[in-house]
């Protein structure tokens, strides 16, 4: 996520709402606009979760029969790829906070390395549900299937941009304990692909 | 400088957002195209039903009747006529009937004045949009 | 009125508003052909007046726009147009082109009008929206282009804010997708497919871009809010409203042979679509409970509240209503689809191009804003025209739910003649509530001519 | 560099071992023979994992109460429609 670099200062934000530090001093990392983001992914996502969860009490049969053809270690793989990311993510931050930026790199650049391994294995299980001549139009289960997790995959891709760009502009020294607005969010972004990937994988790899 | 709410931030989930969800419409779409060859009949699409989408056009028939729902709401739904009215010849017969003044009162179809080869055209076009796979759509024969 | 260029936008909208009370009244003709079948026949059948009365919303609306670019744009800016004379070349090509088209649907045959005009070289007649002759459609593309090159160079040359930027990317997205209007392939299925890629990506895609900026645009000027505020909640709406209503394209792929999966993608984001109306109207709100100041033109503030509610509820709500799959598979097609044309129309497109009129207009004449007097004249003529759109909205989903219940839901389904009978009532009243609009229109185009003390410019 | 030192290093072993239970639940064929059961553990560890991404991941945990509302809101509520809908899958 390119922040602007006209504003790479401190720019005084005016917030029309939101109260970031309130009297607990309590404060929401990274930009209120990325949080509207990420509240409008989840709601997307939770409207097709349940539009999962509700198609597959139509015909539980099918959707549990279909669902032993999915690759479970792929599945729980990618599940420690995300987690892992994520973690290293986190300690990126920490270490860009405590000015520790070219050590804070190095955890992004293995945060992405495990973005990038979890696309791996994606594409490797994609390629298989291809290769059995399985499509968004075999079966419903199948359609869900394929749409959750590559509309997943593509937030990852998203996920992996956004690192990268921070990648970037951590070693350029953008980032530092005074400044790390955008780092933050980006951060915020990458944890909530987590999230989405934590309820998708018991919901469709292994509920039955 | 936590919790701000930066235009610039703003800025870039818009082109992030748009870009993103634009890609998914095009892979989406890209899938469509190669799933429509199963669903659309476009193998039975003759030169005759080519020339019937013409007459359909250029009479815009669009501008009173539904083709698969679509259009104006004015007459009846027509992608499943050759089957309400029981066969192609109905159809026709019924386009070339129409009185050119109209029908007192009533909603009335212009009289095209469509040769024999037009007619034909048009109802094997009509016919042809009705074997198309449209998730069963519409609910009953009325259209 | 800041920059002499400004002044090039009183003649769209004039224009705009001319081409709007003739499609009113074609309009009315319509809904009485609706009640009186032979009404007007064989002269104008009812194909050739819903030709004239939807292309001529289109090409005002799309009039009120260029206004309204022409306007703001160097106000942005803060330059002069890059060539005030270009942009009057386009404004008589662009009204001769149109009033050529709609002689030419009122005159001639269509199909003769169709081999008149080359159709047979490229045809890319006959559907709905897209009826113009292959000249006309080429005749846009070049307004379209040197439109966007008179104020894309003018933005270039001077300050580039965001609105500028969002209404540049929304009148470039416009022109791009309107490209799709010549593709037209035998495949009715392909055929259909980007047929939507022009009427949805605009109604739902790119015109809620240029709906956005206008809406900024004047809430700055009418609040004095930050331009930094509304700017960021300008950013946060467009992208709520891109992230679904691209997407969102997939509620007309339900019955149209496309594969059945977008009944699930096309439900779930156009179900979503409504947010970024919603969202619209509590920061027209906000913004205007946050003024600065109390700006002399009470109208166009009206306008902009107004805008965003009846966007929210004939976009957002109607919207809703049959968008859902399981739903639309009985109200494709009928006369709900009507209703939430009409008010969406009106709501979103038609109120944003009238608050950008009544909030410029008086600029353009000399003064701040319109005398008390000629305020109220207008303030009645929002009241008239909106709360007749709503009665016609809600005859004809009046009119849809019994025409779903007879033709489509019930075990003996009826014909579709005879189920339209049933409802004419409903028509009868819709034609009503049509009067009554042309009545607010009416007194809206007096109240540029009602005298009174006016405010200083 | 101590594992157990902060909150993020203890969420990541705890992630860990909540992904190993899940995946154990599913290929041991668990998840079909004990079936609700096996929805609960499931869920439950998902409830879990998410709140610890929510908490000590994403930093909410000094986050103003309406975000920490707002993301655990969506958690509770997304897994209490699945497990309606598991439920209504059993008549």
């Amino acid at each position: 996520m390119p922040p602007d670099t006209t504003s790479a200062t401190m720019s005084v934000a005016v917030r029309p709402s939101g109260p970031p530090n309130d009297a607990s001093g309590a404060r929401l990392p990274g930009d209120l606009a990325i949080w509207f983001f990420i509240l409008a992914e989840l709601l997307a996502f939770a409207v097709f979760f349940l539009a999962y969860a509700f198609a597959r009490a139509g015909n539980v049969e099918m959707f549990n029969e279909s669902q032993l053809t999915l690759d479970l270690n792929s599945g729980a793989l990618n599940t420690v790829l995300l987690i892992t990311g994520s973690w290293f993510v986190v300690l990126a931050v920490q270490a860009v906070k405590r000015d520790a930026t070219r050590l804070g790199a190095r955890w992004l650049a293995a945060g992405m390395a495990c973005g990038f391994a979890f696309l791996v294995v994606k594409v490797f299980e994609y390629s298989a549900k291809f290769d059995a001549d399985i499509s968004l139009s075999t079966n419903t289960f199948y359609m869900f299937y394929i749409s959750l997790t590559f509309f997943h995959f593509m937030h990852v891709v998203l996920g992996m941009v956004i690192l990268a760009i921070l990648l970037v502009k951590t070693r350029q020294g953008a980032y530092g304990s005074r400044e790390h607005n955008a780092l933050e969010s980006g951060a915020a972004y990458w944890h909530m692909v987590d999230l989405l990937w934590i309820v998708l994988f018991p919901l469709v790899y292994v509920m039955r | 400088m936590s919790g701000a709410f930066t235009k610039s931030m703003a800025r870039n989930i818009f082109y992030g957002g748009t870009t993103f969800f634009f890609l998914l419409f095009l892979a989406l779409s890209f899938d469509t195209m190669k799933q429509l060859p199963k669903r659309d009949m476009r193998q039975n699409i003759t030169p005759s039903i080519i020339a019937g989408k013409h007459i359909w056009e250029t009479r815009d028939c669009i501008g009173c009747h539904t083709l698969m729902g679509e259009g104006a709401y004015f007459a009846p739904e027509l992608a499943n006529v050759v089957e309400r009215l029981g066969s192609k010849e109905a159809v026709k017969a019924f386009i070339q009937s129409r009185p050119v003044d109209g029908i007192p009162g009533r909603r009335s179809m212009p009289q095209f004045n469509l040769t024999d080869k037009e007619l034909d055209d048009l109802a094997n076009f009509l016919e042809h949009v009705n074997t198309i796979n449209d998730a069963n759509w519409p609910p009953n024969i009325q259209g | 009125m800041q920059y002499k260029s400004q002044a090039v936008a009183k003649p769209y909208f004039i224009a705009a508003i001319g081409l709007f009370i003739g499609q009113i009244l074609f309009g009315l003709v319509l809904g009485l052909q609706y009640v009186l079948g032979d009404f007007l026949f064989p002269a104008i059948p009812f194909n050739v007046a819903r030709m004239v009365h939807t292309n001529l919303l289109i090409v005002w609306l799309l009039f009120g726009f260029m206004g309204a670019a022409y306007y703001l744009i160097p106000e942005e800016a803060e330059t002069e147009l890059f060539s005030p004379k270009l942009a009057l070349a386009l404004f008589w090509i662009f009204l001769v082109a149109g009033a050529l088209t709609i002689v030419g649907y009122l005159t001639v045959p269509y199909a003769t009008l169709a081999q008149l005009t080359g159709n047979d070289l490229l045809a890319t007649m006959g559907r709905e929206f897209l009826e113009q002759p292959l000249p006309t459609k080429l005749g846009i593309v070049v307004v379209a282009l040197a439109f966007l090159f008179n104020i894309t160079m003018t933005v270039l040359k001077g300050r580039k804010t965001s609105i500028a930027l969002v209404l540049l990317l929304g009148l470039w997205g416009l022109a791009v997708f309107f490209l799709f209007s010549f593709y037209n392939p035998a495949n009715i299925v392909v055929d259909k497919f980007f047929w939507w890629w022009v009427v949805h990506l605009w109604v739902e895609g790119v015109w809620e871009l240029i709906l956005g900026a206008m809406l900024a645009f004047v809430l700055i000027k009418v609040t004095g809010v930050d331009r930094e505020v509304i700017e960021k909640w300008l950013y946060v709406i467009v992208t709520l409203t891109l992230i679904t209503g691209i997407i969102g394209t997939g509620h007309h792929y339900f019955w149209i042979g496309t594969p059945e999966y977008w009944q699930w993608w096309g439900s779930i984001f156009s179900a979503l679509e409504p947010i970024p109306f919603f969202a619209m109207t509590v920061f027209a709100f906000n913004m205007v409970n946050r003024r600065r100041r109390e700006h002399p033109n009470k109208a166009a503030v009206l306008w902009a509240l107004g805008t965003g509610v009846m966007a929210f509820l004939g976009a957002g709500i109607w919207g809703f209503l049959h968008t859902l799959a399981p739903v639309n598979y009985y109200t494709h097609g009928t006369q709900i689809t009507a209703a939430h044309g009409h008010m969406a129309f009106y709501g979103a497109y038609v109120m944003v191009n009238l608050t950008m009129i009544s909030y410029a207009m008086p600029l353009l004449r000399g003064r701040a804003a319109n005398s008390n007097k000629a305020q109220v004249f207008e303030m009645w003529s929002f009241w008239l025209m909106t709360v007749a759109m709503v009665f016609i909205t809600l005859f004809l989903t009046a009119a849809g739910i019994l025409q779903v219940w007879l033709q489509r839901v019930s075990d003996s389904p009826v014909p579709f003649m005879v189920g339209q009978d049933q409802v004419a009532l409903f028509y009868w009243m819709r034609e009503w509530a049509g009067v009554a609009f042309l009545i607010g229109l009416i007194v809206y185009v007096i109240s540029f001519f009602v005298k009174g003390e006016e405010k200083a410019a | 560099m101590n594992t157990l030192n902060t909150a993020a290093n203890r969420t990541w072993i705890v992630l860990l071992v909540a992904t190993a239970i899940t995946y154990w639940l599913g290929e041991s064929g668990t998840a079909g023979k004990a079936g609700t059961m096996a929805v609960f553990v499931m869920l439950g560890l998902a409830l879990l994992k998410g709140w610890l991404v929510i908490y000590d991941f994403m930093e909410l945990r000094h986050a103003p109460t309406l975000w920490k509302a707002l993301l655990v809101g969506w958690l509770v509520f997304v897994l209490g429609m699945i497990v309606l809908a598991y439920w209504m899958g059993l008549h």
